[in-house]
């Protein structure tokens, strides 16, 4: 049994280092290979400073709709999947401490603000929905942690919180859509791009930004939310 | 010539220790840490891929005319992390429902289970 | 123009069907209407399924769609499916969260038909995968949670290699647009990459597309899963590997790694169904060795070729949906999976029901008017001779003789009444016998003189009858098999292996 | 400084991945994390190293540190046991679950009950799949378990001539018992005082009851092999029995 292990173990290892091996030799670029041409282009179409931004919310936006499809269906998965398991134990409460309290008190406006700020300067500036997203719902999980998880959920009206939970996704898809009722390409920029590097300035990522930094920030409260009821089952 | 690593072996090496993890250990958190570092290589390699060392960051104005890093890969990249992510958050959930029902996260003792379990109902 | 509405309406009817809630199910006869509205458009010449770039956006930044016969083989394929999967469930109390999943599940296959760019194809068939995860273990039992999830592991070792090969291939062409990479490939055409990026990518979607020694998962996840998911999968979803692979086929050079591995898939999947003693194992196992042929097919390129690998899809496709249909009714009605069980308590195995298992496995086995013979047929057909001639018959007789165990179940004259869900049956059961007359409408390629030959139609019998011995003969003599690479912690390895010997076979050494 | 960066992420990964702790290997992925992202910065990719910051380090090593337990588990079996240990809504509430709960937080460890038919508790307990059974068990000389002290006092009565031995006193749960006297039909048991209160509110009558004669009481039940829980739970019985908060808790569950 033992000598099945390693011999198991020894043929993995052989395995792995000749697929490293392989790949290591057979890549060889050379550093340098100067600007892509697409990069003059881009800057004027899309209006906006961040370049990243406008390859993922415009000139790739059909792979972020995918992207946002395999968001969405994994939030309500794990819902669904925790739902009709009650907790199987009840999870020891989390201490209090009145030092991560005030914290709390005090970190969460300055993370929520963060967060928005990051989604709508995401054109200009690095960031973008999901980084807003995330950093304004870790905002909330902090509190979660202070005030208890229990007590956050109350505030929070949850009817509102499910619609939005296709709300959102669906809004994204019809605004990808319209365009074609424009007589356009499917999945075309909404508005014309001003430039000059305002904050209206590139047409329709700051829309695309701010509702997927709502849907991100939703999204992943719900996970977070769902594994703090079950928390400690694995 | 003295040899230094570039992004692309330190992602290959990456690669590497993710599948012997995920080969190799038996524990299901284990296997899928493994993955998640078989994934985070693979964001690494694309990152480095069309590295040039003094370009400048892909947000204008670029400073004083220099040449600017290629953004697609960059742009691509956040999907990945993002179904990385959603997938993660799944598999945790899935492993929660096995540790419920066979009280182990041990990927062969569960192996064991599951085949006796369909032994049993023939 | 309207090629990005195809996958993006059925997202949008997915995240409707969570609103509707309580009548979700009516968002797949929405689907089915809009499916089945785009193939009349494009039989009817509509000039909107011409290639496009999403956006407007050119070169390596857009995202490049194209709508061919390829395509379309695949699509008619999905809507059949889609319509009987509809029709199965829509008596079943399914929660609005299942119809999104299967939305969700439609909406990545039709985008992968048309994708031309392999980053778009890698996110893509990552929703698959996690659809198809999701559903294999939507009725949370254990057994398809493990089933779900050593497939979660294996398929997301799969992408990753995948992604590594997609940046290889944009470091060298500077696109992910498989044009431009064929392009960057005829201009330098012995790179030392080219062989790495090949394997790697072929090896990522290898381990989806149900082939042997990268699909350990298979099996267990396409035989736990419940009745409609097990057809949808094994009959469509399986098939989205090959279009990737297809897409690949056109930029590499793949001929040799696909026909060895369709041989290996071929032989192992044939070998492992004749053990099986679980019947919609059996049916799981029959789909690797029928991706094997596919493969074998693939390999043989050309015109023709392709077009009977269409026709191969689509027959195949078909009847094993049908044959998962009606083996899960079956099994509902004796109570068991087994065949052993099925065999005993046949008596209670509705008429209906077993109409259509007879026409599913005479269809499965290559009996001439029906679906499977006529593909098999024009892949033959295209066959060079030779080597790949024999592999292909030696795979046609395997697939006859993994079906010898259930003939006892095709007594179709004793009437049994109980009620069943025969309707999705039958949207599957006419597409097969009616498959002849319809595909010399649909691939006019497909040599039909050739075809309906005495000499094919002698081959096809004599395969079907040295098959139905060798099973025979086998019935009773237990095949030794190991069972244990189906374990989680082989796929890993199986995978590494599988990669090596397609670089090998690429010359890459 | 990006050359050494690239030299360490093997080494984090490799040290990270070895650990036999879970929690070690987490942090060290955490660790990894930040690395990466700080590598993304110095190659001129400053979205993703946001990204992977928010998302790969901070997300992704939360649901982890949330999903995995850190502490073992006190696993106690029972049958619900009314103003014992019973359910109200989604929660659980009873003397027993505060006396057991208050324990559980002393050892350390989260509490976890599993609720099984009456005849399977003594069952799972002697299988070694749990630590305790609990659920209003009335005190008995059972040689294949240690007792604790009783905390409460009781007493046995006999419904329809039901079971003369020991255990158990009813099969299935006490919710199909209760279930079963609703509609009226033919039960034989021998319940506990908390049980016997509730039968009878659920409509108990025509029947043949005896009152077991004795004094009986309450207690935990633990197995035999594991002798420490079992000083450690008779010790933190006697705390709460002399600092008087027995009696709060007593006061505040059964009015």
């Amino acid at each position: 049994m033992t000598r099945r292990k390693a011999a198991f173990a020894i043929t993995c290892l052989l395995l792995t280092a000749a697929l490293c091996l392989l790949v290591a030799r057979s890549v060889h670029l050379p550093g340098g290979l100067g600007e892509p041409q697409y990069i003059r282009e881009l800057a004027s179409r899309t209006g906006a400073l961040n370049l990243v931004a406008s390859i993922y919310l415009d000139g790739r936006l059909y792979d972020t709709i995918f992207e946002l499809i395999v968001f969405s269906v994994a939030v309500l998965g794990v819902r669904f999947y925790l739902s009709e398991r009650r907790p199987s134990h009840r999870p020891a409460p989390i201490p209090e401490s009145h030092v991560v309290r005030a914290s709390a008190e005090a970190l969460f406006p300055f993370l929520l603000l963060l967060g928005i700020y990051l989604a709508a300067y995401g054109h200009l500036s690095p960031g973008g929905g999901f980084a807003g997203g995330t950093v304004a719902a870790s905002g909330l999980m902090l509190c979660s942690i202070a005030i208890g998880a229990d007590a956050v959920a109350r505030r929070i009206h949850r009817p509102s919180l499910e619609r939005l939970e296709w709300a959102l996704p669906l809004t994204i898809i019809s605004l990808a859509i319209v365009p074609v009722l424009l007589g356009r390409p499917p999945l075309a920029a909404l508005f014309p791009p001003r430039g000059g590097g305002g904050i209206f300035s590139s047409g329709s990522i700051l829309l695309y930004n701010l509702l997927i930094g709502i849907k991100v920030f939703i999204g992943s409260w719900v996970v977070v939310h769902g594994f703090i009821e079950h928390r400690g089952e694995i | 010539m003295s040899y230094s690593p570039s992004g692309i072996d330190a992602a290959i090496a990456l690669l590497g220790i993710g599948i012997l993890v995920l080969a190799l250990r038996r524990d299901l958190i284990l296997k899928l840490l493994g993955l998640g570092l078989i994934n985070s290589s693979t964001i690494l390699f694309l990152v480095s891929i069309r590295f040039t060392p003094d370009a400048a960051i892909p947000i204008l104005p670029v400073r004083d005319a220099g040449i600017v890093a290629d953004p697609l890969p960059q742009a691509v990249v956040l999907s990945a992390i993002v179904i990385n992510f959603a997938i993660l958050a799944l598999a945790l959930v899935f492993v929660m429902i096995l540790v419920e029902r066979y009280h182990t996260t041990d990927s062969e003792r569960i192996e064991s289970e599951v085949a006796a379990e369909q032994g049993g109902e023939g | 123009m309207i090629l990005p509405l195809l996958p993006l309406s059925h997202a949008f009817l997915g995240f409707l069907s969570i609103a509707w809630g309580r009548s979700a199910r009516a968002t797949l006869i929405c689907a089915f209407l809009f499916d089945a509205a785009a193939i009349g458009l494009y039989y009817a010449g509509s000039r909107w399924f011409g290639p496009v770039f999403v956006g407007g956006w050119k070169g390596p930044v857009g995202i490049a769609l194209a709508f061919d016969p390829v395509s379309l083989a695949f699509l008619i394929l999905g809507v059949l499916l889609e319509l009987a999967v509809a029709v199965y469930v829509w008596r079943e109390q399914r929660r609005p969260y299942f119809f999104m999943l299967l939305h969700a599940l439609f909406a990545a296959a039709y985008a992968l038909i048309l994708a031309q760019d392999l980053f778009n194809i890698y996110v893509i068939l990552e929703l698959l995968t996690l659809t198809s995860f999701l559903l294999v273990a939507y009725d949370r039992r254990a057994r398809q949670v493990w089933a779900s999830l050593k497939y979660l592991l294996l398929a997301s070792l799969g992408m990753s290699l995948f992604l590594l090969g997609a940046a290889i291939a944009y470091g060298y062409t500077g696109s992910f647009n498989l044009a431009e990479i064929r392009t960057g490939i005829a201009g330098s055409p012995d790179g030392p990459w080219i062989a790495a990026c090949a394997a790697l990518l072929v090896a990522g979607v290898a381990v989806k597309a149900g082939i042997f020694s990268f699909s350990l998962w298979l099996p267990a996840a396409h035989s736990t899963a419940s009745t409609a998911i097990s057809a949808l999968l094994s009959g469509f979803v399986i098939n989205m590997g090959v279009v990737v692979l297809i897409r690949l086929d056109s930029v590499f050079r793949l001929d040799l790694p696909l026909l060895v591995l369709g041989a290996v898939t071929g032989i192992a999947g044939a070998a492992y169904a004749i053990a099986s003693l679980d019947v919609k194992r059996l049916l799981a196992f029959s789909t690797l060795s029928q991706i094997g042929y596919l493969l074998v097919g693939l390999s043989l390129s050309g015109g023709a070729a392709l077009t009977g690998v269409l026709a191969y899809a689509i027959a195949h496709g078909s009847v094993k949906g049908l044959l998962f249909l009606a083996a899960g009714e079956s099994s509902r009605a004796v109570g068991s999976t087994l065949i052993r069980d099925l065999i005993g308590g046949r008596r209670r195995i509705p008429t209906g029901v077993r109409f259509g298992l007879l026409v599913g496995i005479l269809g499965i086995i290559g009996i001439p008017p029906l679906a499977v013979y006529v593909a098999k047929g024009a892949i033959l057909a295209s066959g060079k001779g030779g080597i790949d001639q024999a592999i292909l018959i030696a795979l046609g007789v395997g697939s006859a003789a993994s079906f010898v165990k259930l003939i006892p179940l095709l007594r179709p004259w004793n009437r049994v009444r109980a009620p069943s869900r025969t309707g999705a049956l039958w949207v599957l059961v006419l597409p097969v016998v009616l498959f002849a007359p319809l595909a010399v409408r649909l691939f006019p390629d497909i040599p039909s003189p050739t075809v309906w030959s005495g000499g094919f139609l002698w081959k096809g019998f004599a395969t079907i009858g040295a098959g139905l011995l060798l099973g025979r003969f086998l019935l009773h003599r237990p095949l030794p098999l190991p069972q244990r690479i189906f374990r989680a912690e082989f796929g890993v390895l199986a995978i590494l292996a599988g990669f090596l010997l397609i670089y090998l076979l690429l010359g890459g050494v | 400084m990006r050359t050494a960066l690239f030299v360490l992420l093997p080494v984090i990964a490799s040290i990270a991945l070895v650990q036999r702790r879970r929690v070690a290997a987490l942090i060290g992925m955490g660790l990894l994390s930040f690395t990466l992202s700080a590598t993304y910065a110095l190659q001129n990719a400053p979205d993703v190293a946001m990204t992977e910051a928010a998302i790969g380090a901070a997300l992704v090593t939360t649901i982890y540190v949330l999903a995995i337990r850190r502490t073992g588990r006190l696993i106690v079996v029972a049958d619900e046991a009314p103003n014992l240990l019973a359910r109200k809504g989604e929660r659980l509430v009873g003397l027993e679950y505060e006396i057991l709960e208050g324990f559980a937080r002393e050892l350390g460890l989260d509490l976890s009950i599993r609720f099984l038919p009456r005849e399977a508790v003594e069952a799972s307990l002697l299988a070694g799949e749990a630590d305790l059974a609990a659920g209003g068990i009335v005190r008995s000389d059972d040689p294949r378990f240690r007792a604790t002290a009783g905390y409460l006092a009781t007493s046995l009565v006999r419904i329809g001539g039901g079971s003369r031995g020991p255990e158990p006193p009813y099969t299935g749960y006490f919710s199909e018992l209760l279930e079963s006297i609703r509609e009226g039909k033919e039960i034989t048991a021998t319940l506990d005082l908390a049980r016997f209160i509730e039968a009878m509110r659920s409509g108990l009558t025509g029947f043949e009851l005896e009152r077991l004669p004795g004094e009986r009481e309450y207690a935990f039940l633990v197995s035999r092999k594991r002798e420490g829980l079992h000083a450690k739970l008779e010790g933190y019985l006697r705390e709460l029995r002399v600092g008087g908060k027995l009696d709060e808790m007593i006061r505040r569950n059964l009015r």
